[in-house]
């Protein structure tokens, strides 16, 4: 029997208190398979120790909302008996030690989330950040993920259909991958994990137990260090195949009405699962690791319940409905064993070899788990003065340095290595606002997006997450979609710093003013904290998932120009803000000021005066105007439908044209429906202006010349295959 | 010289192909299989005749490229 | 037109092809485990595009080797009409039904995105709804659709006109022997091909030019 | 018993792995890299104790299944 030192409790992740607090709990010293136990269970990444008392401040009700955050997965009722069901999770720290199986688990885990509930998967998104270009690890990391997601995605067929790349030398020791899954169900067959009543079957179904990941979760956790490198050994391989298996054979036995509690072994695998069942239904669990499905020897009890294995499941079945159960798992050839039952006792009782090896009061791992109110300092918002900048510069040069720039490029090397169209639903693939995916058999469809700038975030955390999901709602109104809800993957640095704290705070707060501003609740989340690299901090990037609904994808608008001779009108109000905007970056080379703030009622006036014409079948042409300003985003529509613009500017100054005022959109609309929409949108206070017309082969600015468009889409196409080839990249400043 | 690099994945580490071609061995009759792993093969074709350089060498191709030693192991074999 | 679309463990377009061809045939087909020994009497085989049995050792080995081809190979050799689509087409080519095989993508990476081919041949059951030189726009998806054959293989089939489909020069997205997307074997009832025909069939997605391949086996079928 | 069986691309077969690896290796200074192809190699565990019956057993299961004889070809190593 192992001596439990301070030195092994401090390797388990736990500070001398909440050692302390684990005996006064237990009543004794915890034995060593206990104390791994504890450390998955307080970690974190399980307890969520340091946001909790936070993330109890967003809006997660609606009158659409059928679950919001606590499960799997979150879940809305989108009509006629349907459910969407979605969420977002981080897998950053696995990803950087070996970013192709890092990316793969990482898709496969959220993946096991959505149908655990009942939810045939039908969309995958993926939020990226990435160090520096030109950062020596970059490529190598950007190749592997990249194939890692798709490796997965692809082969569960199921289509990836958007997401979000930026880089940035914070994320140089520290990338983030975000994925993000989104399933369909029946709102009658939707699937909890409480493991209610006592003498139930415990079901273990999958993939065998090996020694996979043994502390991933305790990893994911921990600030990284020059030695976590040597952390190797703990890296998960992925097996979609087995996925595939798995989603079918646990919705074919959904089909019946065999299962009790279902819940997927994530991070801290057998261990979290049956704990958090436990507490949920409010019952005991009793284990016996001897009838766990084992694929290597002689494994400890301690290895077994910290194993990270993947492609297992655990479940709760009815008594006497095994044998049924079994022979769906028998004929897709998956592993299936009871292991336990459930009883009346609240305790996590574990037997292996004929021994009882720990015994812990379930709410102790659960309800008891420490919760800190951390310390945090709000640094003070920058002033929203106007940076300086060279205003003699000219802008059609700018404008071809700006669509070829890192964080504007276009991103096909990565969406082409990802199966958009399996499922054959797909209305919008990337290179839009949202992806749309058509609900199966109907006409109705969901809208699906990704966003947060994190340079925003940083510069004012608050402003900075409510421009995220200000930009997130803006983008499914941008198709003509209603937003529905939200799931979100709050990415910061280390809690334990105060500044750190107050960006997590601050970041929190900005989500819940947009969120019940624009009366889009938080449905699920993940927080991925001590994102740092030997005390450098990535920026902090909460990302934002939105899912919308069109009720008639007929009627949908995409970016590409349609038609030669539109009118192009603006909404919105520009002021020409330059503070944290990729030109400043990239043309004048500073990051500075203020982030463009967000005034969430003129973005619900103008986004419902948009979707509202998209609905009526009056508009078909749309995009939001985010990164870049307004120039960035007509060209972007003009190469999406290989269309020129001529713009007309009372005053072509670079601030209003490369400025990053929120709230508006570009539409494009044959001249006579055009004339009625500006009177429309005057008498609904929305604020809209006449940019010119579209046709011809180049964007062209009144007193600030032209640009072709075939330059500037070589210049937009180029950036990214170059960098993975390892050719020359354009300087950046 | 030629050389032979053999690339498997270290133990404990899951192999979900070589777990899948043992069962469809199985599944074919050849009941005497147990376990399998796949790994990969890389014949490399060198221009250095010292055996020692060339071994020196292909074991830092190895680190540096031909082995993910994150889960992988390698071998090299010399055949001159 | 009766059809059955054949499923394997990690088949993943089984329900696009259903999708198709009820809509396009009127009649749903059957769906055909791999388990089992026999397909029913019908018109037409697909056999999906996926990942059967993950691509692992070879994309379609396995499957090629499962109770059901014995049936389909019996079928397709009494002059069952046999479709394979992608992974289907590597399934095939496996079962020695086609000849050449599908190697890796030159550039090593998975594709998806839409192709435009050519219809180089119209007279067969699968394309005599399209006319010889035809465009037609499919989205391929896959990692190893590089078809390889020895001069010999490929000559013949050029020269018994076997080529159905070719990638649009400048458009092939995967390195594949003389611009080849898709094949037919000897007696001209079994096509291969890694582009998704199934995908094409619905305005909304983008392309409707895959309904005539649908719309001639019904023809010469029914 | 164990074996191990290597498969490799047969001569002219393409083989655009192998390339990109010599490739890679060459961009990474390894300038006395000449020609470089990719195969595989799997490892079997057999309950056969016959040394003649397991080579027969496993070249069965190459021309079955393990060896796509159009394009690959395979040697089997037995380690008693
Ligand atoms: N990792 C990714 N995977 C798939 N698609 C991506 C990825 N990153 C970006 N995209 C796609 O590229 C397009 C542009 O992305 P982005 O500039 O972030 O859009 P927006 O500014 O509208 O949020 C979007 O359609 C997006 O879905
Ligand atoms: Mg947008």
């Amino acid at each position: 029997m192992t001596v439990i030192t301070p030195e092994i409790v401090r390797e388990h992740g736990l500070s001398p208190d909440e050692y302390d607090r684990i005996k006064q709990l237990l009543n004794r010293e915890p034995n060593f398979v206990e104390l791994g136990v504890f450390s998955v269970m307080w970690s974190e990444h399980c307890s969520y120790k340091s946001t909790r008392a936070h993330l109890r401040k967003l809006p997660t009700t609606g009158p659409l909302v059928i679950q919001g955050p606590g499960e799997n997965a979150g879940v809305v009722d989108i009509g006629d008996g349907d459910a969407v069901i979605f969420k977002m999770e981080s897998h950053n720290h696995p990803s950087f030690i070996e970013p192709y199986q890092g990316a793969a688990t990482g898709v496969g885990g959220i993946m096991r989330d959505v149908f655990t509930m009942g939810a045939r998967p039908v969309a995958m998104m993926n939020a990226l950040r990435f160090g520096a270009p030109d950062h020596a690890k970059t490529r190598h990391l950007v190749s592997g993920v990249v194939a890692g997601i798709g490796g997965y995605g692809n082969c569960m067929g199921v289509p990836t259909v958007g997401g979000e790349v930026n880089f940035h030398p914070s994320y140089n020791g520290n990338i983030l991958v975000n994925a993000m899954c989104v399933g369909l169900a029946r709102t009658d067959k939707i699937f909890l994990s409480a493991a209610k009543g006592s003498g139930n079957p415990v079901v273990y179904v999958g993939s065998k137990t090996g020694r996979d990941g043994i502390h991933g979760a305790t990893m994911a956790s921990a600030e990284f260090n020059e030695d976590s490198e040597e952390k190797r050994p703990t890296v998960q391989v992925g097996d979609p195949f087995t996925e595939k298996l798995l989603l079918e054979a646990c919705l074919e036995l959904m089909a019946t009405d065999a299962i009790i509690a279902i819940q997927d072994m994530g991070a801290a695998g057998l261990t979290s699962s049956s704990a958090e069942m436990g507490d949920k239904g409010g019952s005991g669990i009793e284990l016996n690791l001897d009838r766990v499905p084992q694929r290597e020897e002689n494994m400890t009890a301690y290895e077994m319940l910290l194993s990270e294995s993947q492609e297992r499941m655990l479940m709760v079945l009815k008594p006497g409905r095994e044998p049924e159960a079994e022979r769906i798992f028998a004929k897709w050839e998956l592993d299936f064993a009871v292991i336990g039952v459930t009883t009346d006792t609240k305790r996590l009782v574990i037997k292996h070899k004929g021994a009882v090896v720990a015994d812990m009061p379930i709410t102790a791992l659960s309800d008891e788990a420490p919760v800190y109110q951390r310390p945090f300092e709000r640094k003070a918002a920058p002033k929203a003065t106007q940076p300086a900048f060279d205003a003699a510069r000219p802008v059609m040069a700018s404008l071809l340095r700006l669509i070829g720039s890192p964080d504007l490029c276009s991103r096909r090397w990565v969406w082409e290595q990802y199966d958009t169209t399996v499922m054959a639903d797909t209305v919008q693939v990337p290179g839009g606002d949202a992806a749309v995916v058509r609900v199966h058999g109907s006409n109705k469809a969901l809208a699906i997006s990704c966003d947060v700038t994190p340079r925003y975030c940083k510069a004012d955390p608050f402003e900075g997450a409510k421009q995220a999901v200000a930009e997130c709602w803006r983008n499914m109104t941008a198709v003509g979609a209603t937003p529905l809800a939200v799931t979100d993957n709050l990415n910061f640095g280390n809690p334990q710093r105060p500044e750190i704290m107050g960006e997590i705070v601050g970041g929190i707060d900005g989500i819940g003013e947009a969120c019940r501003a624009l009366s889009f609740p938080v449905v699920s989340g993940n927080c991925s904290l001590y994102n740092e690299t030997n005390g450098e901090p990535i920026l902090p990037t909460p990302a934002i998932g939105g899912v919308g609904l069109l009720k008639d994808v007929r009627r949908m608008a995409t970016v590409a120009f349609k038609r030669a001779g539109d009118a192009l009108l603006l909404v919105g109000d520009t002021k020409g803000h330059l503070g944290q905007s990729i030109y400043l970056r990239e043309i004048e080379g500073r990051e500075e000021g203020a982030p463009p703030p967000v005034d969430l009622a003129a973005e619900k006036r103008n986004g419902d005066f948009v979707r509202g014409l998209i609905e009526q079948g009056r508009l078909d042409t749309v995009h939001d105007i985010s990164d870049g300003g307004l120039l960035v985003a007509i060209t972007e529509m003009a190469m999406a439908g290989s269309i020129g613009a001529e713009l007309t500017f009372g005053d072509a100054a670079i601030a209003l044209l490369f400025g990053e005022d929120q709230g508006r959109y570009i539409l494009a609309l044959p001249a006579s429906e055009a004339a009625r929409v500006l009177g429309e949108a005057k008498a609904a206070g929305v604020s809209m202006s006449s940019l010119g017309v579209t046709g011809g082969d180049r964007i062209a600015v009144k007193g600030a010349g032209d640009a072709p468009l075939a330059k500037l889409r070589a210049a937009h196409e180029s950036w990214f295959p170059a960098l993975m080839s390892g050719g020359e990249l354009p300087p950046v400043n | 010289m030629k050389a032979r690099v053999f690339v498997t994945l270290k133990n404990g580490v899951l192999d979900p192909q070589g777990k899948a071609i043992g069962h469809a061995l199985n599944n074919l009759g050849f009941d005497a299989v147990g376990n399998v792993r796949q790994g990969k093969l890389i014949d490399i074709e060198l221009t250095e005749q010292d055996e020692a350089k060339a071994h020196a060498s292909l074991k830092a191709m190895c680190e540096k490229l031909l082995a993910n030693t994150v889960i992988e192991k390698y071998e090299i074999e010399l055949r001159p | 037109m009766k059809s059955a679309v054949i499923v394997f463990p990690a088949s993943n377009c089984d329900r696009d092809a259903q999708t198709a061809l009820a809509e396009i045939t009127g009649t749903p087909p059957h769906m055909v485990w791999h388990a089992e020994t026999e397909v029913p009497d019908v018109d037409l085989i697909v056999i999906p595009g996926g990942f059967s049995y993950g691509d692992y050792l070879r994309c379609g080995a396995m499957a090629a080797q499962s109770h059901i081809m014995r049936d389909v190979m019996k079928k397709a050799e009494a002059g069952v009409a046999v479709l394979g689509i992608c992974n289907g087409f590597q399934i095939l080519t496996e079962s020695h039904l086609l000849p050449g095989a599908l190697l890796r993508n030159a550039d090593l990476k998975f594709v998806s995105r839409p192709v435009e081919l050519v219809v180089d041949e119209s007279q067969s059951a699968f394309t005599r709804k399209y006319s010889k030189g035809e465009r037609v726009r499919f989205p391929v998806a896959h990692g190893e659709g590089n078809y390889f054959a020895d001069e010999e293989t490929l000559n013949r089939l050029e020269g018994e006109d076997r080529v159905v489909f070719r990638y649009a020069p400048g458009d092939n997205p995967n390195g594949s022997a003389r611009n080849i997307a898709g094949i037919l074997n000897e007696k001209r009832n079994v096509l291969g091909m890694m582009p998704h025909p199934e995908r094409a069939c619905d305005p909304l997605l983008g392309s409707t030019t895959g309904r005539p391949l649908f719309q001639s086996l019904i023809d010469t079928l029914s």
